[in-house]
């Protein structure tokens, strides 16, 4: 238990990152409109982007911008794949909330308890 | 249908047509700058679709969208995912692989430069086009 | 940066975070998580990942915000009829097994920073580590300082290329959504 | 020069998705045109890789002329061959369906060519990041095609899907930064040696494999992760489902199975005896509770679906027993499960447009009015079950095999058990449509049920259902005989 109260401190960034995800996971399960639903899925997501970014971090360093006589730096690989993901995220995000529209044009509900009724209904 | 939330506002308006030129010079900046500098093709193609978004704010999105030529916006990120995918397969027959951008007949950082030039071309392509499917997908049907 | 200021930002981001799971206004929601993306962004800065948080601030705050304020325009909002959302007990019980189930594999992570850690060596039994050889290399073999750009388009540019793919992926699943080609065919 | 295609075969319809989309501003209907031909291409372009394979042995690319592991890899080797040939196949087979089933649009072509450009680069890739990115492409288009059919019940079942494929490949991304944290690298063959130095049991090594079999485990659609698979497969276009069914969460699979095998190694699961019988029990479970689920069924193609969790559960036990005779069954299994389920929605969807036969009960009689491809379906239908010769039989054969070599004689049990499931909502499926009274003809829920009115059923259609009937009998001995070619032993480095 000494350890994890340790890493608590000296990491609180990793924390951060449990909670996050534990907010988006909750929201994802909790929220009833589907557009909340997606809010939630980019928490979440966002918590693994600070998870690889901390995991790249170093101390008393400064970005990668690679000069002669610089240093240190911190990895400048998470920052790629972040970069990366969040890009590869808002498609998504873009995609779903398209879908959203669809749904909301053909049953005029985004509520998704009403959705399985109307759609039982059919 | 709810009422499409736009109010004409003239000092809206003069700011975006004050903003506008501004906002889109530093997106090409910011998309020409990634070599030295933090940014690059997908920061620089976000800020250039603002100014259009910006726009559909000030003056309604259906007169923007009347104003915006559909072909220009598709010919952005078609032509960007063409041309990204020719400098992959281009490079083959200079270098023996993919992508291989440094066996290219032209400095490493141009062709560098080229590829976020296309990138943001992409970007901003998409960014636009989905902000229009959105606001008027389907409400034709 | 100091410690006051930094746990501040954190306290900022999952309170923001924690607010889009509870508010009942949609629109609501939307302008908080605006702000929670704003806050990571600051946090991407303290990281020393400044390509990181403009992307962050133009993309999650800026696109994904215009995005989800147009769908909400286009669809509904919610009733409002309470400000708050009441706490959803199964569900705080899973997320709860979750979180513990992440936190018993925190001791065994390397702290944030430490120049200890796996991932921050330059060289190890393999030889060169992929940090060690682009803070090394990127600026001579490409000509392109920002080591960042450098791997984004040239060691690591077929992920890129995958990126690239995906954003127009995104493109042509709403125009197969919504129908038809690129014109419109009101006109 | 060969190890290049690897990289030209995912671009070359990433290119030509761009074309009918350009092109829409002035023809419509051109995409299916533009995506025969570029799959054509594509089709010659696996011949010569897959010559080259037989003639050099693994392939490996270096994207960009970066050495490895600061670049980005691209390889194939005895486990990507097969599901690289099968992809091919698929894509160009699905086209002969689609032409008249539809959905036309261009921009659904252009979509369809992004999905396989998305399946090929998740076959071929060797770097477990690149996976993620050509994992989301494979996601994001499967959503968008599945949407395409005309009411709202398919995009509702696509966001759903969307929601679950994402937090899979997310939960991916955590176990692969779980062990970028170990490790600082992301290539999958210096992953796998760095990570046999930090230790097969340690603490950041075994999240991480958990994380990445949970992630991939809701994209492969396992047991209890497969709740938006049903629902996606029978809201899609039956085009559309048969090609997300025989390919999506194939590929996935596959994924799993790179990364169980070739990264974290078997020998990562000998040393961790609880986590591998933790991984051949998930898959045990997936096998009894899809065919549990699948017998319960009313609607064909929920059937099929539930039918599909069984089938991967096979596979993950295959590759949880980790011997190269379980790993040759699980491969079979993948590629025989793929053309089956495929084409058994390519029947049901001749079946529903012609007759407008949706559910079980409606099947009664369903081989006298449509004989030949009533008999490909019970044909197709009992190769699921694993009758011999066929290659459901080889797959189950080889499995068992590798299980009772490993000791793990339990799991051949249960593979049995699973087989007379599976025989009895076949048996039932197929005596209902042989010996059931001829129902009374076309049904009212045709139109209904959507996408099936206008649609005319072509020779060619049927000809593409009969001929997977005959390949998949073919296939089953022609299986045994590659079993040397793929050399599965040097994939597992045993």
């Amino acid at each position: 238990m000494t350890g994890i109260a340790e890493s608590l401190l000296t990491q609180y960034y990793h924390v951060v990152f449990v909670l996050l995800l534990g907010i988006g996971v909750y929201t994802m399960i909790d929220a009833k409109n589907l557009v909340k639903k997606i809010i939630g899925l980019n928490v979440f997501q966002v918590s693994v982007f600070l998870f690889l970014v901390s995991s790249g971090y170093l101390e008393g360093a400064e970005p990668a911008i690679v000069k002669d006589g610089g240093g240190p730096y911190v990895n400048p690989l998470p920052h790629v794949l972040i970069l990366t993901a969040i890009v590869v995220g808002v498609s998504l995000t873009a995609l779903a909330l398209a879908l959203v529209v669809r749904v909301y044009q053909e049953y005029g509900t985004l509520d998704e308890e009403h959705l399985q009724e109307v759609m039982s209904d059919d | 249908m709810i009422p499409r939330p736009y109010f004409e506002s003239p000092i809206v308006m003069t700011t975006v047509r004050l903003v506008a030129p501004f906002a889109l010079t530093y997106g090409i900046f910011v998309t020409l700058h990634g070599a030295g500098s933090p940014g690059g093709g997908f920061q620089g193609g976000v800020v250039i679709t603002s100014v259009v978004i910006m726009i559909a704010f000030a003056f309604g999105v259906g007169p923007t969208l009347d104003w915006t030529d559909e072909r220009v916006v598709a010919g952005l990120f078609g032509g960007g995912v063409l041309a990204f995918g020719a400098v992959t397969l281009i490079t083959v027959p200079f270098g023996g692989s993919l992508l291989r951008v440094d066996a290219l007949p032209i400095p490493t950082k141009y062709a560098i430069e080229a590829v976020e030039v296309f990138i943001g071309a992409i970007v901003a392509g998409v960014v636009t086009s989905l902000f229009f499917l959105l606001s008027e997908g389907g409400e034709e049907e | 940066m100091t410690l006051a200021l930094e746990l501040a930002l954190v306290g900022f981001v999952l309170s923001t975070a924690a607010a889009t799971a509870l508010l009942r206004d949609l629109l609501a929601s939307i302008v908080v998580f605006a702000a929670f993306s704003l806050g990571v962004s600051i946090i991407w800065v303290i990281l020393q990942a400044p390509d990181v948080a403009l992307t962050e601030a133009a993309v999650g705050a800026g696109v994904m915000s215009v995005l989800l304020l147009v769908t909400v325009a286009k669809t509904a909002r919610s009733p409002d009829d309470a400000p708050l959302v009441s706490v959803n007990p199964k569900a705080l019980a899973v997320v709860l097994v979750l979180v513990l189930v992440l936190v018993t594999t925190l001791p065994a992570l390397p702290p944030v920073g430490d120049a200890t850690a796996p991932a921050l060596q330059e060289t190890n039994e393999g030889g060169t580590t992929p940090y060690g050889y682009y803070i090394g290399n990127a600026y001579d073999e490409t000509g392109v300082e920002n080591a960042v750009t450098a791997v984004l388009v040239f060691y690591r540019g077929f992920d890129t290329f995958g990126e690239a793919v995906v954003v127009f992926s995104a493109v042509v699943g709403a125009l197969i959504l919504f129908g038809g080609g690129m014109r419109r065919e009101t006109e | 020069m060969t190890d290049a295609l690897l990289g030209v075969v995912i671009a070359v319809p990433v290119l030509a998705s761009v074309v009918p989309l350009i092109a829409s501003f002035w023809r419509d209907k051109i995409g299916w045109y533009v995506a025969l031909i570029a799959l054509s291409v594509n089709a010659f372009i696996v011949a010569s890789i897959v010559r080259g394979f037989l003639n050099e042995g693994r392939l490996s690319h270096e994207v960009g002329g970066v050495s490895v592991p600061y670049g980005i890899e691209l390889a194939l080797d005895g486990l990507s061959v097969p599901i690289l040939v099968l992809v091919a196949l698929v894509s160009l087979g699905t086209l002969v369906y689609t032409r008249n089933a539809g959905p036309r649009s261009n921009s659904f072509y252009s979509g369809y060519l992004l999905l396989t450009a998305g399946l090929i680069g998740v076959t071929v890739t060797g770097d477990v990041f690149n996976l993620y990115v050509f994992i989301e492409i494979t996601g994001l288009t499967a959503y968008a095609l599945i949407a395409s059919g005309d009411d709202g019940r398919s995009a509702y079942a696509a966001l759903k899907y969307l929601i679950a494929g994402t937090v899979g490949a997310s939960l991916y991304l955590i176990g692969i930064a779980y062990a970028f944290v170990a490790t600082g690298t992301l290539n999958m063959a210096d992953l796998s040696a760095r990570l046999a130095e930090v230790g097969h049991s340690d603490t950041l090594v075994l999240t991480s494999f958990a994380f990445v079999v949970a992630g991939l485990g809701v994209k492969v659609a396992l047991f209890p992760l497969h709740t938006w698979q049903p629902d996606a497969y029978s809201s899609a276009p039956y085009g559309v489902a048969a090609y997300v069914s025989a390919l999506v969460s194939t590929v996935s699979a596959y994924a799993l199975g790179r990364l169980v095998l070739t990264v974290y190694t078997p020998e990562f699961l000998v040393s961790n005896p609880v986590v591998s019988s933790a991984l051949v029990y998930f898959g045990a479970l997936s096998i009894v509770a899809g065919s549990v689920l699948a017998v319960l069924q009313t609607d064909v193609r929920r059937l099929l679906a539930y039918s599909s969790v069984s089938q991967f559960g096979l596979v993950v036990v295959a590759f949880g027993i980790a011997n190269p005779t379980s790993v040759f069954g699980g491969v079979v299994t993948l590629f025989g499960h793929a053309v089956v389920k495929g084409s058994l929605f390519f029947a049901a969807g001749i079946f529903a447009y012609r007759l407008g036969v949706t559910r079980l009960d409606e099947y009664e009689g369903l081989a006298r009015k449509m004989p030949y491809t009533g008999a490909a379906f019970a044909v197709l239908a009992l190769t699921l079950v694993g009758v011999p010769p066929a290659v459901g039989f080889v797959g189950k054969w080889y499995v068992a095999l590798g299980a009772v070599r490993a000791g793990e004689t339990s799991v051949a049990v249960v593979i049995f058990a699973s087989t007379l499931l599976t025989l009895m909502y076949v048996a039932r499926l197929v005596d209902r449509m042989y010996y059931g009274a001829a129902g009374t003809g076309t049904s009212e829920t045709a139109v209904a049920d959507g996408g099936t009115g206008g649609v005319c059923v072509t020779y060619g259609m049927v000809a593409l259902v009969v001929l997977a009937a005959i390949a998949v009998v073919v296939l089953g001995p022609v299986a045994s005989a590659v079993q040397e070619t793929l050399a599965l032993g040097e994939v597992l480095g045993t």
